[in-house]
């Protein structure tokens, strides 16, 4: 795996020049479009001038007005459709509206567009994404809330990924979309407003970063002037803002010395460079805004179980409830940099 | 039911209810989403107007109307109260703050936000009121765009096949939150029903007395037949799909408004009636919003 | 290939097949499961004498007799080894054993278990052909029980609204399964289409030429006008559903039994014709399974 | 929890004089139909002579025409409009023909009828039962042999059991069936034909077995005549049959001893039997026929390793790939006694 190294300034979560996630992964569809003509966008409401429910696909209809099309609201035969265009070579990248609908197109995932390819004794490819956005903390209720991508880790055949603000979201997604095999490209909804972060220098809170793997990378964060640091905080996607401020309030108020393991690629899982981490920390929390049970975080710790290696693990993860509507029992149901903080200062306690 | 102040105040209950929450919405006092029924309060008012209290009704994404419409003959009627408190995420909402906008619940009124998946479920309450011979029918609502999902065909071809006294209520507005009839509804809308064996009655107005008698042939048949049938109202959304989203034309939406359910049946009250309605509206909705926003928020409980 | 010689080679070779496979399944040779496409074998036979071989099919569990057919036109035709080997699990079988008798590929012909499921994938590919601008057209299979599958009417819906170019080829033999039609299909299944604004064409036979005559309609409809069309096809299904699971009365079977297709057809074939086809499907069969039983079986690959 | 104990013989999975697992289920259906008019059951092909796929409704339309329905291919709408019979207080039992079309279920229980209760502020409750058959091994190919339980463990507000050979597949069905919330019974193809098993008493492969919990145990075995165990095996449904062959192998062969801890309800969890095994053999396998990443196994190791305990863990279960039909593919890809056995040798060597 290539490593490469650079610095981030924690404090670039704020004013940043940079362009938002939903910028990031706009140009990304507009560039695919125009770079390949096997390029098609299906989803509800995605023509302009709405663009989208998040406006993730602005523009697009506007100047691919053959290859962006609008679809009724029938979750599943979208999915169909898609993973039938792309059995046929085209390259169909769906946008599920809200990410607690994936539950309607789970056949079509599990059992038609991953399942072809080795069915099929490998003579067909399904290059297929499907999109959708995942995540509370707006106050949209039990039904359009939920982070339910964990339902599709481990399924043969899917490779699940989720941008973040510290990798490039618009690079992942053309990956995603350059992929042969389907690709579940799932975004939280907070993230869409957040600018990237940029490498910048010097102070106490520099992280040091490295980056293993190109396409869908892994980021290990280490405070840079300290020797030793004694805990690994793993987490993808949105959960790193959270995860960040998490350390920083660590580091300055217990002066606990905190990595962060950022994953890109969710599944097939690759522990590799957290084990790497948690050699040197042997404390781990996963941080996750999914339900506890059977996250994404069940099956770091049952890797790292199985490695041998002795370390203290705790996950950081949503109850497992539905997400309410108000927002005192949201925030009570949801991970915060409260709830990490804490869990990180229980697990240093043992 | 079918006094026209009757008809005109519930309609006018919808009406400043929805107002009210949009401006609080526009002035962040709220937070989440909300699915405006302006412009369609004919509906509800109209078919809650021939319903029975214990008939059981499943209401879809915008429900504010359909609930406020709902038991608006008991005595106890449904509370703009409890609904607003609901909306703030108050512990005395209608769900204790857990469900908000879509996802309420008051004795045999349901709404849930997936589009069509309400359906089929819908669809067994009216086999459990069948087989529990309680004479209740089931009522659920959907939007033209809501018929782009498979479950409700299940839907159809099951309540055809067992007998089911259920009314689908089809409220076209013929936007599906931006998308228009046109580009996701192919065919025609009574064809859906009539190829799963169901009659439907077409109606394209915005005139509550019209709608009453449409709902009162519709839930007559339901109630006579033990079959289901499909109501089938043209209507009109006034409002955005749900706050800021209207991508429709400033003359359309003038155009569109001219059909305002309101205006139409005003005439047939007088003057007197209708200022007695408005300040009996504008009263119970302060009341109603003064006391939610007084009210604390839930607490978590212990779980199971 | 509108030869009747052809046509009844074609449904002998379905029939012979499925014979062979039964008996092979009764004996313990084969395991897992099957569905016979014995009483069936002239639509698959007329249709596919009227497609290109260039254009895309989705076949469903009951794949076998249209895999058959399909390609026949084509010199190198769809070779009864390669099912055989396929249903046995061997690795020169059509997908090497992982799919074995619901799940085959070759060319432009795929299958899959799920009822309903393959609907809008085959949507889909309709919707590649149109925009590759190949001139080719999809066609999909759906039995009677699968029209209750909500997936079928979103495809529908799709399929109208885009104006793709696809076929879908409705085989009522009046069972899902045990389930007679009647409990399983409320309404028509003409107007499961036309809701949607699909054309259709019904036909009540087994004679191969009336299909081939009907399928020449429908698949010049697709291919003219680029839109989908619905093909209805009332046929029989001699044998069980998979294999020991037949609940109907011998007497019904004995009634069916007469509309078999290779007997309506045979008159128009000499004796000697007759006599040829049946050796050729005879030495044809017996070599597909000597060879398919010989033939190794797949060991894992290093997985990605 | 109470904890009952008895004693049972492990060559009572031959020659059994005992019901059939189908036969104590379909008894139970009967009991079910026979004393509580609220129960209907629901599913494709359920009716007389036919009596289900794989005949577990045998004979129930005879008696109860009016309660036993059968359905058009529809899964998602049968789960749908059983849930609002539940919601209206009627106790259906849907029957999904087979476990691979749980796909097309996913939005009615995890949107619907599992949400139901809790977002309605606990003011109604939905008496669902859902059975459906799981797992490969007769050779039905990639759609129909796989072991898709693991996609709704941990789904809020929904009960996932699973009936062995050892309990009383009946009696768990009835008390999912009396249960006031929403249960996912998923039954094993190859279970159906088992005898139960009979306690029995004599010789040296005899188990000795603690009962944990009444109404969905957990089962604690332990070959009696021995003082210490060093490997405990976690399992559930048919997968007992595997273990009990591989620990007896382990036994005779290798004198490892093993403790086997038998799950009937998969989800929510609780491992406080298999903890307490674990204490005592410092060792775990987890045997499960679905599919490796985030199964079964996954969150018991996580909740393992949370708990701080210091032990060696390894999880058997199916390749992360589709179920393949050709027999020498199938077996190659699913858990087996030889498979079991070499990662139980592996594991004690470490
Ligand atoms: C399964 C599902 N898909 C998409 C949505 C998002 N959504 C909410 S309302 C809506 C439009 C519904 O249109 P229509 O049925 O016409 O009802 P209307 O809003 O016009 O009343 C959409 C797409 C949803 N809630 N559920
Ligand atoms: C989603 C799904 N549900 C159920 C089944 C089980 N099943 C296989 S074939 C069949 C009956 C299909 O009937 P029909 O569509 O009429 O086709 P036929 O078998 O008569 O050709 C059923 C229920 C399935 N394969 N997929
Ligand atoms: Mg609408
Ligand atoms: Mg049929």
């Amino acid at each position: 795996m290539k490593v490469k190294s650079f610095v981030i300034h924690l404090s670039s979560f704020i004013y940043s020049p940079m362009p938002t996630v939903l910028e990031s992964l706009n140009q990304a569809l507009h560039h695919a479009l125009l770079t390949d003509e096997r390029v098609y966008l299906l989803g509800e409401d995605i023509l302009d001038p709405y663009g989208g429910a998040f406006k993730v696909t602005r523009g697009l209809s506007a100047k691919f007005p053959e290859r962006v099309l609008t679809t009724p609201i029938s979750e599943a035969a979208i999915v169909g459709v898609a993973s039938g265009m792309a059995l046929r070579s085209l390259r169909p990248v769906v946008e599920i509206m809200f990410g607690d609908f994936v539950t309607l197109i789970a056949d079509q995932l599990v059992n038609h567009a991953t399942k072809f390819r080795w069915m099929y004794n490998d003579m067909v490819r399904v290059p297929l994404v499907v999109r959708t956005p995942m995540g509370g903390g707006r106050g949209y209720g039990p039904t359009h809330s939920q982070s339910l991508e964990k339902m599709f880790l481990g399924v043969p055949g899917l490779r699940v990924v989720a941008p973040n603000t510290l990798g490039d979201p618009g690079q992942l997604l053309a990956n995603a979309i350059a992929e042969d095999d389907p690709v579940l490209f799932i975004e939280h909804k907070l993230l869409y407003t957040r600018p990237l972060l940029q490498a910048s220098q010097g102070d106490l809170t520099d992280f040091e970063i490295q980056q293993c793997g190109e396409t869908y990378p892994t980021y290990v964060l280490r405070i840079s002037n300290l020797e030793s640091s004694n805990l690994t905080l793993a987490t993808y996607g949105y959960n790193f803002e959270l995860v960040c401020q998490a350390a920083l309030e660590l580091l300055m108020e217990r002066e606990i010395f905190c990595e962060i393991v950022l994953f890109s690629q969710l599944s097939p899982f690759d522990i590799a460079p957290l084990l790497d981490s948690l050699r040197r920390t042997r404390r781990l929390l996963t941080v996750e805004e999914g339900g506890l049970t059977l996250g994404w975080g069940a099956e770091i710790l049952a890797r790292l179980a199985e490695s041998g290696i002795q370390a203290n693990m705790r996950r950081v993860a949503a109850l497992d409830l539905p997400i309410a509507n108000s927002r005192p029992l949201e925030d009570a149901i949801l991970p915060s940099v409260e709830k990490i903080v804490d869990a990180a200062l229980a697990l240093h306690g043992t | 039911m079918t006094d026209n102040f009757a008809l005109y105040r519930i309609m006018l209950l919808i009406r400043r209810f929805e107002e009210r929450l949009l401006a609080e919405f526009s002035t962040g006092k709220l937070v989440g989403t909300t699915h405006a029924y302006i412009g369609q309060e004919a509906n509800a008012a109209g078919i809650f107007s021939v319903t029975d209290a214990q008939d059981v009704i499943f209401s879809n994404h915008r429900c504010h109307g359909h609930f406020l419409a709902y038991g608006a003959s008991s005595p106890q009627g449904s509370d703009p109260y409890r609904l607003a408190a609901e909306l703030m995420g108050k512990a005395t909402g209608l769900v204790g703050g857990r469900g908000g906008s879509q996802h309420i619940h008051w004795r045999n009124f349901y709404s849930n936000g997936i589009q069509g998946g309400i359906l089929p479920v819908a669809t067994g309450m009216a086999l459990a009121e069948k087989v529990k011979k309680s004479g209740q029918i089931a009522l659920a609502f959907l939007g033209d765009g809501t018929l782009g999902e498979g479950v409700l065909y299940e839907s159809l071809n099951i309540a055809s096949l067992w007998n089911l006294p259920i009314l689908f209520v089809v409220e076209n507005n013929r936007y599906a939150q931006t998308t228009p009839i046109e580009l996701a509804v192919s065919g025609t809308i009574a064809g859906r029903f009539t190829a799963f064996g169901i009659p439907t009655l077409e109606r394209d107005t915005s005139d509550v007395l019209e709608i009453q008698a449409a709902a009162l042939e519709a839930v007559g048949s339901v109630r006579r037949n033990g079959r289901p049938f499909g109501l089938i109202l043209h209507t009109n959304r006034f409002s955005a799909h749900s706050k800021g989203d209207d991508t429709r034309s400033a003359a359309e939406i003038a155009r569109i408004r001219e059909k305002d359910p309101l205006l139409i049946h005003a005439p047939r009250l007088t003057d007197a009636e209708r200022a007695r309605a408005e300040s009996e509206i504008a009263a119970i909705i302060e009341d109603a919003f003064a006391q939610a926003t007084a009210d604390p928020f839930p607490k978590m409980k212990d779980e199971r």
